[in-house]
């Protein structure tokens, strides 16, 4: 498995291998999808669509919906106008979404489409929404891409009427519908009335009733994501994936934002539960304060299982970043932290955690890929690793076990139902942790070192 | 009014002119004639990919040793990763690069400045980390828009680090599909790799050409094949190898199992080394057993027949109760089927044995001859694929041999060989199926509802919305990740992934209790 | 490991090897810990408590209070009243429960201590009370003494004051408090009003709150208790487990019951819902449908890694038989189920589930051990174990994966906290499910048919 | 008022009375007296177990080539399966029967109509499935009481057979807690088992007594003794078996680990066989230097002093940096610790060595000598303790045998060799301790407020009662899974562990934020 990496690290500029991001397009995708009866529309070749697609898909097991340009050499040279044109005049006759949501590709971005003019020249039916967000595939990640289609759809339909709605504005940053209910749950039972964009619960883990449909119940509606404006404050949760929508919304309509980290494990959850709380005023249910203390059990009574174990993070930055927190939470040593996406932030934050935790010998890196995360591995080896699927053939290789969690899990499935936010989810995340160190420890030990009791 | 008009009847009148074309019902001893290869429409949700999905996706993808160094921003060469099932082994000879993902990760600067710089720069890294024999390019949309020669490139570093180094232009705007990608991968392995190698002719010596070794099929084929003791020079290209596809040239015979990929390298090395191909299909019990016994009867060797016969006796023998099972569950079922542009013909008669009928078919991006058969071709070109090139060969004399005579030929294709041969999807169908060319999502849907098939054949895309309309839905790109499906016991394993899609039980929980009857609670012992 | 079972299998009816039940007093002891303000209490010698209050902790890593008689060697002779009077003295004394629930055990049911008379004869303070069960360990198993103490709560406290109170009575069957958290969750959103009886949640899963308290804030009250003479109905969750107190409820004060098994998976929470629903005559909520429906798409999706697997099922029979019918929804075979409680029931709706199923080969058990279990997997083995602790070391002999579900689990964490039954609970279920068949075939494949998507 | 009358206060007269007597708080200089081995109070929470779980729990569990049937209801022989961490290994010549559980599983009509018939039954069962070499019987409490004749079944089934048979009549009622059944089982392998065997004596011989091998413990012994050049005899009873303690009564020298629960045997073997015994403690750095001292004092070979000064400057030195670290980080901390009947005290110094001072300690099944030390035998018999048999042994001629004379024996006692001798808790606990004898919930909680203690030794009962109120917790009886903790790698093992409990990262979240000060949210960057 693996077998032509070498342990010797060599300096590279130029060559990425095993990449830890994909390209923006993905991302606006997703966050389309999170947009009630909405359909997401890719500006370029046909192929990136169908990637995008296949990718969504096999992430949630569910149909990812989108539609495309299907530009061809031709509009390629000539510019993809009239392409888009027909595209959205076969959307809206053929599947009758209310809105589309087109994200532009490296194809049409780098032959300079300007989608704002085409946008405006399409003939729109009545009652009908069109939005575009800019997304070269050459600039960020799909983290980035998510961002973008966000601060698109605030651009386009967010407006201050001047009469606050009393809302908070949630801009859950890039993660499952599992984690997007968890943080609605939380929203709900601390009387927070809120607006959460984009809401993919509902429509990537939708029921099986039977029928397809194609839009199904869940997503924001476009009268929610219009009374954004109104609202009283927004949330932005992934400091790295929500600040950019919390900002637009603060310039095109002056609600002022906050930026928390994703609330993975006890104290993020927290700062998530604080933060609803000076927004409602109401006081902590004891149900939340109990799922609280239930964590905090947990994690006292396993906590020899899990401290000092080190562990190898991949991902997207807001993630890895939370899951890092955690892991210190219960003990661990987060050894490596790698994310794909590009960005300053990431290490920065990477190294507060470090200190914070006073934990020593841990690196940080941004811009990151798999194939150097397994070489400091090869050189150095951990006890565990988090992150998505690509870092399979890693944790085989070196005989690691992985705990799936993230972005892309294309090899799994329930991942997307459940939570990792949350007291509950933090619950979940520490049963797979201790779990996957545990049965390692079953598997690995000599027979008359098995454990009846642990 | 028929299920044809149901459905294009709801387009508008534009799509209508466009789709009416691209969808027919079959009928009986007429000429069927659909359109192909045309432009998908925009808005339309096809299933389609691209150029780049074509030629680095499915033909030079599998090939193992080389580093494929996809030019471009990252995303291309990310979906690219793992995700089709080519597999393929290492050894201590070869080293095995598919497990890994390689890519200029362009940057903005990259395509403002140009990206040569740094294309050439993740040569001379991949050469320095990996020193492989062969590197591949293979250029994504901006490539060919900012007008980076990656082919100079190429042709420098192959000088400079005294490796092959071999680049495609493979823009996911050209053409009008996969398809387009295909004929570029064909040509640039056709003019740079096969027949670069020096190796010496063997006897009964075989290349698999258009088997992509997806979950396993190609080991499956080439096991039966050496059983009955034929020389595999190469696999193209799935487990397949730079260091062995230098040598196709020297193989005795060409067998093509699927045709739209790779009949452009099958026909160029009939004309530059003189090596015949026969259409095979070793999908399916009378498929395999045809195909074998033409690849015998084209050696003509009555060892190799005896062998041949011997070994389909015994293959089949272990396979047999198993699909006698297997047919008993699938009897009288209906199905779908919409693969790419040749796999959707090759399991029409697997199904049909299994008592399975075929209502509804249909190819993402096949053409004409891939339907009505070759005796179309030459089909008429028009702007898109003008936009492919098309290289014409000429006779190698150093490397051309033939291992029939010319004449010998003319009496093998008389006595029915499918020498050059291939009669399409047409030659299998039934009668009355419903065919959709470039199949998207609304008339997967319409057609679904009307048709209601038993079991749905296709992609991960439209996987899920089948299976939400209660129908039981296989990938068949990807065997859902099961397989081999190739071969005998490939054929045992397609009818039990069948059997248990058509028989999971969940199905039959589909509906709550609540929405229909109200139903009795448990055991009232005490409620009297 | 266990390297001197023989795979020959040879008739046994004296020699128990390896059990798959514990004794009765225990069973007790964890029903009594979920009344509030409870103490129980062991009437025999303090061996039998130590042993019960560990073996519970072990399993729920939260503290198991219980006092003991204390037998000594005169008390085993003379009788165990002076014993029992001066425990019930100290404790009312020193822990200051509002009731005593006590246990007999094999020591004080052998030599014929007769409880309702020292109980008569007791000094009880002032509305504080005493109750008790028969628990003779030579009886049954600690799924009898589960029963028998629920039964010994209704004969000592439940009354008919003639006045219905429009609750449903529920008896949840041994299960976690997790599981019981999620019962109550959906008895709430189908609006029905209850009295669950026992209820350890918010007692064995009680969150840290940095103080220690001896009675936490979950249990069913006694007012409960009495007032479930007053149900309507009683439900009996657990048909083996649950049958005898809500017979003794409908004997003493002509409550009426329905049975249903455990409901765990599709159709048996299905058969839950439409019980509450029939109670409450109240819709079910979209919320309920959802996840239902989550579920089963859930199970389409995945079938294919589920579906003819073979698995073996041990452990506490209303689980077991529940379980199996969740595999078979899954597509699997439960080729072999097994409990060590005895009785002739366990077989007979294991052969129903069998045939419903119309699945071969398969084979039940009751009164059987994992001695036997394990001789008949290494004759013909199977792709899974679901069972408790005790399964893992055939787990590790025979290399079979093994999903924790049930009691006891003395060697992980989290378990006791999240549901198997409910919809969530069978999606956790099949979450741990898959994934211990997919690690499988990571962990067994060749390099080369390593998947990336699965 | 100080801590101990603040919570003996809260008693009611009469647990006053006798609760007073075995809580005391150490005075320096002043004899210390306590009341120990005395029953338990009913409906107090005690912590102790039955005379079972002493005998078959402890001391012949252990034994893995043994099948060890319970003879009784389930129950008891289920508690006793896998939970306590006496760890041992089979090899080809020694059946392991310790990840199994045996029981009668007696049923109802067992008790009422005598249960003999079915542990013949079982016993026939275990030697058709097992052919082991050795059985041991245990009754549980019932047996007792319907008169079930155990030891006659034994006699009958070891001659039927042709193995060792033994019975051991431990009913749970006996006695006032473990203590007795240690006693019991004893005095059946004393009876029945040492001294069977006909091994020849071997130079430097040695037993281990007292050694249970709880996570390995025994193991990491034997490997320093071994490398000093001592010969293992046998281990009682961690990772022992019939067929060496058969041999027993042939070492040089007994080495007593766990004075409580094995002084009988050492006792006995001195009188029937002269082997002398040498109070030990393989816990902490200078309780091991001093035992592996005077075990080379006893045999006073030059060679092996060198060797054994050696070893320990080798063994020290390894774990040398890692002690300065955990004691830098335990520096100053008070600890509470309560275990069985010795393993109290033999922590003691261990934790003083790492900077920890115990200020709450005791013990649950002591005898008074425990504490005080042997200068108090004989101690004076009670009813209880007059229940539990006391055998008496003499001197076997034939296998009597003497390594040192009685005049060496006696220069090596005045040499302050502990020979014979134990000094009990009190020789290293510090002046102001509290000591709670059969400690109960009720005065752990109560001293734990008062005391505050920054960590807490003792068992899974307490374990979460303890960690509930916020103080570190640690299994001492079963090492909380990790261990071993004795040897000089043990000591490290331990130290690291203390560590990680006084610093766990979640007692410092034990606090909602919004219990205490309301928290600045996140980055307030747009938030003017």
């Amino acid at each position: 498995m693996l077998d032509v990496t070498p342990k010797e690290i060599s300096e590279r500029s130029a060559l990425r291998i095993n990449p830890l991001k994909t390209c923006q397009p993905v991302g606006a995708m997703y966050a389309a999808l999170g947009v009630h009866n909405c359909m997401p529309h890719s500006h370029g070749s046909q192929g990136c669509c169908s990637y995008h697609r296949m990718f969504l898909t096999r992430h949630f097991k569910d149909p990812a919906i989108a539609a495309s340009s299907s530009f061809t050499e031709g509009a390629s040279v000539f510019g993809g106008g009239s392409n888009l044109k027909t595209a959205i005049k076969n959307i809206f006759d053929l599947y009758e979404p209310d809105i589309i949501a087109v994200h532009t590709t490296c194809l049409s971005e780098t032959i300079g489409d300007d989608l704002v003019t085409y946008i405006t020249d399409a003939k729109i039916p009545e009652g009908k929404i069109v939005v575009h967000a800019n997304t070269p595939s050459y600039v960020g990640s799909h983290i980035t891409g998510f961002s973008s289609m966000i601060t698109g759809l605030i651009h386009y339909l967010s407006v201050n009427t001047g009469e606050k709605n009393g809302k908070l504005a949630l801009f859950p940053g890039f993660v499952n519908p599992g984690d997007m209910r968890e943080m609605k749950k939380l929203m709900t039972l601390m009387g927070v009335k809120y607006t959460m964009l984009p809401d993919t619960s509902g429509v990537m883990d939708s029921p099986m009733t039977g029928e397809y449909t194609m839009y199904p119940k869940g997503g924001t509606t476009i009268d929610d994501i219009k009374d954004l404006g109104n609202c009283e404050l927004s949330l932005a949760l992934g400091e790295i994936t929500s600040t950019p929508p919390a900002e637009s919304l603060k310039t095109k309509c002056k609600v002022p934002f906050a930026t928390l980290p994703l609330p993975i494990g006890i104290e993020l959850t927290d700062q998530y539960i604080m933060a609803l709380n000076r927004f409602s005023k109401n006081e902590v249910p004891y149900i939340i304060e109990e799922e609280r203390g239930q964590l905090v059990d947990i994690l006292l009574d396993s906590h020899k299982y899990s401290q000092n174990k080190t562990v190898a993070i991949y991902g997207d930055p807001d993630t890895v970043l939370a899951l890092a927190q955690f892991t210190l939470e219960m003990g661990m040593i987060p050894k490596y932290l790698v994310t794909g996406t590009p960005g300053k932030t990431f290490e920065a934050k990477a190294n507060e955690l470090f200190e914070k935790f006073g934990v020593e010998g841990c690196t940080a890196k941004g811009n990151a890929d798999l194939f150097e995360l397994h070489q400091w591995i090869k050189n150095d080896s951990v006890d565990l690793m988090i992150g998505g699927t690509h870092g399979k053939y890693v944790a085989k290789a070196e005989d690691i076990p992985l705990v799936r969690a993230g972005f892309p899990i294309v090899d799994r499935y329930v991942h997307s139902y459940l939570p990792l936010v949350g007291y509950k989810g933090a619950m979940r995340l520490a049963e797979m942790i201790l779990n996957a160190l545990m049965d390692r420890q079953d598997r690995d030990c000599a027979d008359e070192d098995m454990e009846m009791i642990m | 009014m028929d299920s044809r008009d149901k459905v294009l009847d709801q387009y508008s009148s534009k799509l209508y002119k466009n789709r009416k074309e691209h969808v027919i019902q079959i009928e009986d001893g007429e000429s069927n004639v659909i359109a192909a290869d045309t432009r998908a429409i925009p808005g339309i949700m096809t299933n389609r990919g691209c150029c780049y999905a074509g030629c680095k996706g499915v033909v030079i993808g599998p090939l193992k040793d080389v580093v494929q160094i996809v030019h471009g921003p990252i995303g291309c060469s990310y979906y690219a990763w793992g995700t089709r099932r080519n597999k393929a082994k290492g050894d201590e000879n070869t080293k095995n690069f598919l497990e890994y993902c390689f890519s200029t990760d362009m940057q903005e600067t990259d395509i403002v400045f140009g990206g040569e710089k740094k294309l050439k720069k993740a040569i001379k890294e991949a050469v320095e980390i990996f020193d492989p024999a062969c590197i591949m390019i293979a250029s994504t949309c901006p490539v060919g828009l900012i007008g980076d020669d990656i082919h100079a490139v190429a042709a420098e570093a192959e000088e400079m680090y005294n490796i092959k180094v071999v680049a495609f232009s493979c823009e996911g705007y050209k053409g009008v599909s996969q398809s387009g990608g295909h004929h570029i991968a064909n040509n640039g392995l056709m003019k740079n790799v096969i027949g670069t190698g020096d190796a010496k002719p063997v006897k009964y010596s075989i290349n698999l050409l258009g088997e992509y070794n997806i979950g396993g099929d190609g080991w499956e084929i080439c096991r039966v094949l050496k059983r009955i003791g034929y020389n595999i020079v190469s696999v193209m290209t799935g487990d397949g190898s730079y260091a062995e596809m230098k040598n196709a040239h020297t193989a005795d015979l060409n067998l093509v199992q699927c045709h739209r990929s790779i009949n452009y390298i099958a026909e160029m090395l009939k004309t530059k080394y003189g090596t015949e191909w026969l259409k095979v299909n070793f999908i399916g019990i009378e498929g395999i057993k045809q195909s074998l016994r033409d690849v015998a009867a084209f050696f003509n060797d009555p060892a190799l027949t005896a062998k041949t016969e011997a070994v389909i006796a015994d293959e089949e023998e272990e396979i047999a109760i198993g699909m006698v099972y297997y047919k008993s569950m699938l009897k009288d079922k209906t199905a779908a089927i919409y693969v790419g542009g040749s796999r959707t013909h090759h399991y029409i008669n697997l199904l049909k044995s299994l008592g399975v009928e075929v209502i509804l078919a249909g190819y993402e991006f096949a053409h004409r001859d891939d339907y009505e058969g070759r005796q179309v071709l030459p089909l008429k070109m028009d702007a898109d694929s003008k936009n492919i090139e098309s290289i014409t060969v000429v006779k190698d004399p150093a490397k051309y041999r033939t291992f029939h005579t010319e004449e010998r030929i003319k009496e093998l294709k008389e006595a029915g060989l499918p020498i050059e041969s291939y009669d399409g999807l047409w030659a299998d169908i039934a009668d009355k199926a419903m065919i959709t060319d470039d199949y998207n999502q609304f008339e997967t849907e319409a057609f679904l509802k009307l048709l209601k098939p038993d079991i749905f054949f296709s992609g991960i895309k439209d996987k899920y919305i089948v299976q939400r309309s209660g129908v039981p839905s296989r990938q068949l790109h990807s065997y859902d990740y099961s397989g081999p499906y190739a071969g005998f016991k490939g054929a045992l394993n397609f009818a039990r992934d069948v059997t248990l899609a058509v028989n999971t039980p969940a199905f039959s929980l589909v509906q709550a209790p609540w929405k229909s009857e109200p139903t009795l609670i448990g055991n009232l012992g005490g409620m009297e």
